[in-house]
């Protein structure tokens, strides 16, 4: 579905990424694991056109160019990002976050089931309908953020480390929610720093390093790839399983 | 006599809150400070003037001609001087400084065509200058139907800003530029359309004050100045708070040059103005400080 | 062991919310105390609070035997708290060194001039952001920019030191080292009280835990006790962590 | 540290050069060089608070109309310098009473507050002045020739650069511009935020009631609306902004160049300026973007040292 | 000498706060004498040959730093020959002293003052040709006194002013006249400038129960209050009101509903060199002049054009020419008095369509006052 092949990014002369081709396929979950900096968060702008690309990137969804596509035509074609730091609308309700995350044509119509399973994975957010975004928790931000995403209808969903700053009951909840996400037929594209949770419900899974893809494997294999194991897992086994 | 009073001083600030939601709406939304505001108020009044002296079209009918010109104006303002200056502070943040500088040079230049055009003389027409009563009160027609256009846009507005999911989308863009594009907001656009939208409301201002009011071409940093203050006052980008803050300001003219003296009403207006930044330092209807 | 820090009864109302209930807890000097709880249950707001950004609605905040609820920020800071920000606070205008600098010219002993920024230079080591002093903060990566931070803390020269989800966002790897620099502080005798979702970290740092929830506290005592005790399973946790 | 020297010493030259300048010039050359070192002054010394701390003021004419006005109340009751001295006084008070007023404003509430000030303060004096004294307009007889009036000018803004350069490289120009920056964070590492703004703004605010103290007896007559005239907060603003209110220099190298430019327009094109100033305005802010002391460092640095960059690969 | 022309400069404010007031009584004239004077090629010399005006136009943008500048530019730059005052009394005392240094007269038209003698003491080449507040209240005073003495009004007043240099000298004039005059003031008020809405005060005023509204004003005030009026039937017997009813416009604008109001100034509508001065003026700007100001600052133009066929380019003879000449201008027959012109029309009013002068009702070509006020007429 989502086909990436030689995406270079620079900021100024530096060069964040450097010929990354990705590609996530139907219904498939990929995740994206890297130290900081390297590149994750920059793979997803580039996606939904937030940046600019140079080189001879190519970037397709279902055949469709991606490249050079403003950011606002990106939810429309079906990708929704939930990006670093929320990005929520502050001084909004959580109700009219959520309202807007339907903006998108491709997003009017259903909406209503759609607000349901929200609440569903998010109770809280239905108790807080009408509290101002900016003065929620910043897990409570967390849910806004991702379910203002849902809100588009999205055919392909990025997150970019959408554990951060959440309680682990919300992070064992966040990440059963995503499970259900991706059996109503979502793709979803994620960066995570929380590997093994993330690694449990993928498909498949990329390995970055400073700017560059080092490896890819089925999500099975990376768990138990000693050097996966040792760079990101950090030789340990985390607390979930 | 207080019932007088009360209605002039509604009356009077309809105008101000008119006046006032245009400007909130480019500054709160499009994020420009638009210092050449005034001017544009002032154009639309000299095109009343002009439409009823030579053509003899009253300025109501007036408003369908000047409405979609100060569109097309602001439209192309905005297209032409802000957004470049918005591409480029995208980075370097500091589109509020160059907004101040460009629109400075705007109000000048504005402010200079005027004045070749139409000359630095006073300028007033005579339309609807008759009293109606209301409540026992007399107030002149023109100024009446101001108010009540006022209320009538103000209204509008606000239902569709708060109630409709267009306007939620123009508010997003307001709280949250970089992030509006994540919901399929085209942000430049709506940009634009939201200043080109205060520049129709500041000229719908215009046309109502010029029935009314004598002006000439160097006065449209008054009704800029006057508009920032209920801007602020209501607090920033909220239209209800332009609203309340402009009514507000003519009721405490009109009753203080009632009941305590006319030459204290404009200390009264930013006395008010002042003690209300102080209690709520974001306006009546701000966000709370943290 | 004396109470460095006591909070008592402490209460924080926005609008009608609740946000901080009527807490109780203390930390002892050279100890480092966890601050648990779902989104929401008011952690930062006790940090806040702590710090001096915001002043309690009731109750009291001992440090150090004086009274200093409600105290501005700045005068806090001179008492020996400092503290990192949940969102990363950089001031982006200046130079990594100078973010540092910013703090030791205004603690409580403080010194300027190339003292001040062969100390900061100093800092920048300790949290290995060696060499990088010049560079615009703005444009550290998010790791870095938390680093930087924690040195900014540093630089106080505090006593006590309140951490917001500081580990949160590192990996495995980085984490491991995070965590080893804040061993590092409490061997140097510094107090924290961290906020953490990591229960790694937690188990690997803490002595004790306090456990907030919907703005009360609903345990205090030893980390092991505390996560297992079983309101703290069901209410933060969730079943796969008992 | 010789750098340091160095500047000095050429400060120090052009300081004297311009001292000596209206021995040689004529009146107008003098009214020219006056209106320059009023605005410098005024521009430098507001960029003193509103450049680090983004504190964007306009109560400039506050404070200048109060200086002003005290100049022309007590001209005929006390000596000159007294009379300074009184002056300078009543701007401090305000401007303490201000500062405290503002301190929980930020961005543009802090501005149109100020705004707000300046003009309930010119209403208040205008209300007094037609109410209690029964008159509006005050004369100013003082036997000062405009050199005089220069030189004194002069001399404050050479003070105020001086202060400038001094707490540039205080701590005090740091904490600004931590405040800047943020607040919080600020207030977090140490700095008493209130104290620092409000020690600022008032010195900020002091010298621009000097100026306006300084430069009155040159009118002859004065009333509210000639020296509240709120174009002098806006000119300000601009060319502190144009010249970049982050920089010492920065004023100066904006309000000289701004002032000339309006100098030669209204004399060249009387009936045509203000289309022109506004159209070369809005070139200026397309072309200059980060004020004309970045510019020139810029383009200087261009010209000495060619792309430095590639060099120092 | 062989000079080619004879340099004229002034600086006047054509753009900012003040370039409505200079727009209409100042600029205009200023250019229509120097059309006039080219046009006859040039200004005429005591030796009959004739010198075309070389202009020099300065903006002081309606500050005085600049107006103070600009004049230094012209005396020391420009070296003119002469300097036209700028507009506005705070403008011509800044620029007073500069005038007096450099040695041009200064023949100041828009500055009401009743400091105008010792002005002169101090300035001995300063005009001061629009009288002062005193001169216009006393008249005023006059006018009311003749009407209560008839009984045509009560003794009652109600008087607000605009708080500004203009309307806070005529008020405080007006008082004592007023109350030596046996009026009591019932009410009694200022208001700031651009104050737009008159109607509290419009009603105290009815309320009061005075016969005689007056205000002292500037143009969009006065405009405004005469629509407010009209709009409240605010319709006292005596309604006089400050700068702006001279204007044309203001006729224009009201119509039938002008006539009765009084102002300051006024013309004789008999006088023929006045009539063709307006008809010039109208054909020349686009627009009549107003009737008060106006015709001054032409007669002003016109004692300076005079002068220098008399006695030359010689700044100091034209000055003492100015003090002792007698004129013939569009106002009549003038000569100063004490360097100031004292054969002014202090009071005017609407009548049939023309501004005229009333008062001092013993001069040449007064019209009688026509009291009470007309009630208004509906609007259409
Ligand atoms: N706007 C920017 N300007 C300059 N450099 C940038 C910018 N954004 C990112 N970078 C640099 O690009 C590189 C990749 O950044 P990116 O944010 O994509 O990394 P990441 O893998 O998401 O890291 P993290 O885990 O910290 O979020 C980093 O070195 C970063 O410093
Ligand atoms: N300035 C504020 N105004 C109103 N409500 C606030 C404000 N700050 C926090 N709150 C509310 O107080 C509660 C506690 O917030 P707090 O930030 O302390 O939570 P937290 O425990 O730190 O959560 P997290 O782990 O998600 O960071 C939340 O419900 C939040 O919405
Ligand atoms: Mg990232
Ligand atoms: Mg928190």
């Amino acid at each position: 579905m989502l086909d990436i092949a030689n995406l270079s990014l620079r900021y100024g002369r530096h060069l964040a990424l450097d010929d990354v081709s990705v590609s996530v396929g139907d219904q498939e979950t990929v995740v994206i694991l890297g130290a900081n900096g390297a590149g994750k968060s920059s793979l997803l702008k580039a996606v939904s056109g937030m940046v600019k690309t140079s080189g001879q990137t190519a970037m397709s969804l279902d055949g469709l160019s991606l490249l050079n596509m403003p950011p606002h035509k990106v939810p429309d074609a079906g990708i929704a990002l939930v990006p670093e730091g929320r990005g929520i609308f502050g001084e909004l309700t959580v109700d009219e976050n959520l309202m807007l995350g339907a903006h998108p044509q491709r997003a009017r119509g259903g909406e209503a089931a759609r607000l349901e399973l929200i609440f569903d994975l998010f109770p809280k957010l239905a108790e807080r309908r009408k509290q101002m975004a900016r003065t929620m928790s910043g897990g409570e931000q967390q849910m806004v953020a991702i379910g203002r995403a849902l809100m588009s209808n999205p055919r392909l969903l990025m997150l970019d480390e959408p554990s951060l700053g959440l309680a682990p009951i919300v992070v064992t909840e966040l990440f059963a929610a995503l499970r259900r996400i991706r059996e109503t037929g979502v793709a979803l594209l994620l960066v995570e720093q929380n590997v093994s949770i993330s690694l449990a419900i993928a498909d498949r899974g990329y390995l970055m390093e400073a700017g560059r893809i080092v490896g890819e494997n089925t999500a099975s294999a990376l768990m138990t790839d000693p050097a996966v194991q040792q760079a990101f897992l950090g030789g340990t086994t985390t607390d979930l399983s | 006599m207080i019932v007088t009073a009360i209605i002039s001083g509604l009356v009077l600030g309809g105008t101000y809150a008119l006046v006032a939601m245009g400007l909130t709406l480019q500054y709160g939304i499009s994020r420009i400070m638009n210092l050449a505001y005034g001017e544009t108020i002032i154009i639309a009044a000299f095109c009343a003037y002009l439409l009823v002296s030579q053509l003899g079209i009253n300025p109501v009918l007036g408003l369908i001609i000047i409405l979609p010109g100060a569109f097309a104006f602001g439209y192309l303002v905005y297209g032409l001087m802000m957004q470049p200056l918005v591409k480029r502070s995208a980075k370097s943040g500091t589109l509020e400084v160059d907004s101040i500088l460009a629109t400075f040079g705007l109000l000048f230049v504005l402010q200079g065509v005027m004045l070749v055009v139409f000359g630095s003389n006073y300028t007033s027409y005579s339309y609807l200058n008759f009293g109606v009563q209301i409540f026992g009160a007399t107030i002149g027609a023109n100024r009446l139907l101001a108010f009540v256009l006022a209320v009538v846009i103000g209204a509008a507005l606000y239902l569709a800003l708060t109630r409709t999911r267009w306007g939620t989308a123009i508010r997003a863009v307001a709280v949250a530029p970089q992030s509006a594009p994540l919901v399929g907001i085209d942000v430049n656009r709506t940009a634009r359309f939201a200043f080109a939208l205060g520049a129709t409301l500041a000229a719908s201002g215009g046309v109502m004050i010029s029935m009314y009011q004598t002006f000439t071409a160097s006065m449209g940093v008054i009704f800029t100045m006057k508009a920032l203050v209920v801007v602020i006052m209501g607090g920033l980008g909220n239209l209800m708070g332009a609203l309340v803050a402009g009514l507000l300001l003519g009721l405490v003219e009109t009753l203080v040059a009632t009941y305590v003296d006319p030459g204290l009403t404009l200390a009264a207006t930013y006395a008010i103005f002042l003690a209300v930044l102080l209690w709520r330092p974001s306006g009546l209807f701000g966000k709370a400080a943290s | 062991m004396s109470a460095l820090v006591r909070v008592e009864k402490l209460r924080k109302q926005f609008g009608g919310l609740t946000a901080v209930n009527n807490v109780d807890f203390s930390v002892a000097e050279g100890e480092i105390v966890a601050l648990l709880g779902p989104n929401g249950s008011g952690k930062t707001t006790v940090i806040n609070m702590i710090s001096g950004a915001f002043a309690p609605t009731a109750g009291r905040i001992m440090f150090d035997e004086a009274d200093i609820s409600g105290l501005p920020p700045h005068r806090i800071a001179h008492h020996g708290v400092a503290r990192t920000f949940q969102l990363v606070r950089v001031l982006p205008s200046l130079s990594v060194r100078q973010n540092i600098v910013a703090a030791v010219a205004f603690r409580r002993d403080a010194v300027w001039g190339e003292e001040a920024e062969t100390e900061a230079e100093k800092l920048l080591v300790d949290v290995g952001l060696a060499g990088r002093g010049h560079e615009m903060a703005q444009d550290l990566t998010y790791i870095d920019q938390k680093r930087m931070e924690l040195a900014r803390a540093l630089a106080a020269r505090p006593r006590l030191l309140l951490l917001d989800e500081w580990l949160s966002g590192l990996n495995p790897t980085e984490l491991r080292v995070g965590i080893d620099l804040i061993v590092s502080l409490r061997e140097r005798g510094m107090t924290v009280l961290l906020v953490e979702h990591i229960m790694e970290a937690v188990r690997a740092l803490c002595s004790r835990a306090v456990v907030m929830n919907v703005g009360t506290k609903i345990a205090d005592g030893p980390t092991n006790d505390v996560l297992a005790d079983e309101h703290v399973v069901r209410a933060y946790l969730g079943e796969g962590h008992a | 540290m010789s750098r340091t020297i160095i500047g000095f010493g050429v400060s120090l030259l052009a300081l004297i050069g311009l001292v000596i300048l209206p021995t040689v010039i004529d009146a107008y050359g003098v009214g020219l060089l006056l209106g320059l070192a009023g605005y410098v002054t005024l521009a430098t010394a507001w960029a003193l608070f509103s450049g680090p701390t983004r504190y964007v003021s306009l109560a400039t004419v506050a404070f200048f109309g109060i200086g002003a006005y005290t100049v022309a109340v007590l001209s005929e009751t006390l000596p000159y310098p007294l009379v300074l001295l009184v002056a300078a006084l009543l701007g401090m008070v305000v401007a303490v009473l201000v500062g405290l007023a503002t301190l929980r404003l930020a961005g543009v509430y802090f501005v149109i507050f100020t705004f707000g000030l300046a003009e309930l303060i010119r209403q208040l004096v205008t209300w007094y002045e037609v109410n209690v004294t029964g008159t509006l307009g005050r004369y100013i007889f003082l036997p000062f020739s405009a050199t005089d009036i220069y030189w004194q000018l002069l001399g404050l803004g050479a003070v105020t650069l001086l202060i400038g350069w001094w707490i540039g490289r205080s701590r005090i120009g740091l904490a600004l511009k931590v405040i800047g920056d943020d607040e919080v964070v600020a207030a977090h590492a140490g700095i008493d935020i209130a104290r620092i703004k409000l020690a600022l703004f008032t010195v900020s605010a002091t010298i621009m009631t000097l100026v306006g103290a300084i430069q009155a007896p040159r009118w002859t007559y004065v009333e509210p609306s000639i020296v509240f005239n709120p174009t002098i907060s806006f000119l300000t603003l601009i060319m502190a902004l144009l010249g970049g209110a982050t920089r010492l220099w920065g004023p100066l190298l904006g309000a000289v160049p701004l002032f000339l430019m309006f100098e030669w327009l209204s004399a060249n094109f009387p009936s045509h300026y203000s289309i022109i100033l506004g159209c070369l305005f809005i070139v200026i802010v397309f072309v200059v973007p980060r004020g004309v002391l970045a510019f020139i460092e810029e383009h200087s640095g261009r010209f000495r040292n060619r792309k430095p960059e590639e060099s120092a690969k | 000498e062989d000079r080619t022309s004879v340099k004229i400069g002034y600086a006047v404010s054509l753009s900012g706060a003040n370039a409505g007031g200079a727009g209409i009584t100042t600029v205009p004239n200023y250019k229509l004498w120097i059309h006039e004077v080219n046009e006859a090629g040039g200004l005429e010399m005591p030796d009959g040959s004739r010198l075309p005006i070389e202009v020099i136009e300065y903006d002081d943008r309606s500050a005085s730093e600049e107006v103070v500048r600009a004049v230094e530019r012209l005396a020391t730059q420009d070296k003119v020959d002469f300097i036209l005052p700028p507009w506005g009394t705070g403008f011509n005392l800044a620029v007073a002293p500069l005038f007096d240094r450099f040695g041009y007269p200064q023949l100041a038209v828009s500055a009401v003052t009743d400091k105008a003698p010792e002005f002169v003491e101090r300035w001995d080449k300063s005009f001061w040709l629009l009288g002062g507040g005193a001169d216009y209240t006393k008249a005023l005073a006059e006018v009311l006194t003749k009407a209560r003495d008839e009984g045509t009004i009560n003794n009652k007043i109600a008087m607000i002013s605009v708080a500004d240099g203009f309307g806070i000298d005529l008020v405080t004039a007006a008082r004592p006249a007023l109350t030596e005059a046996g009026f009591e003031l019932v009410y009694d008020t200022s208001y700031p400038p651009t104050t737009s809405d008159f109607s509290p005060m419009l009603n105290e005023s009815a309320g009061s129960g005075a016969d005689t509204f007056i205000a002292f004003s500037y143009p969009p005030d006065t405009f405004a209050m005469t629509a407010q009026a009209q709009v409240a039937d605010f319709n006292p017997k005596v309604l006089y009101m400050g700068v702006g009813v001279g204007f044309p416009a203001f006729g224009a604008a009201n119509g039938a509903n002008a006539e009765g109001i009084m102002s300051l100034g006024g013309i004789d509508p008999n006088d023929a060199a006045n009539a063709d001065y307006r008809a010039r003026h109208e054909a020349f700007i686009g627009a009549a002049p107003d009737l008060w100001g106006s015709v001054i600052t032409y007669t002003s133009l016109q004692m300076l054009e005079e002068a220098i066929k008399r006695v030359g380019l010689d700044r100091e003879a034209v000055s003492a020419e100015l003090s002792n000449g007698t004129f013939e201008t569009v106002l009549g027959e003038t000569k100063l008095e004490d360097n100031q012109l004292r054969n002014l029309w202090w009071t005017g009013q609407w009548q049939n369509g023309m501004f005229v002068g009333i008062e001092p009702s013993d001069r040449a070509g007064a019209s009688t006052p026509m009291l009470p006020k007309a009630p208004w007429v509906a609007a259409q």
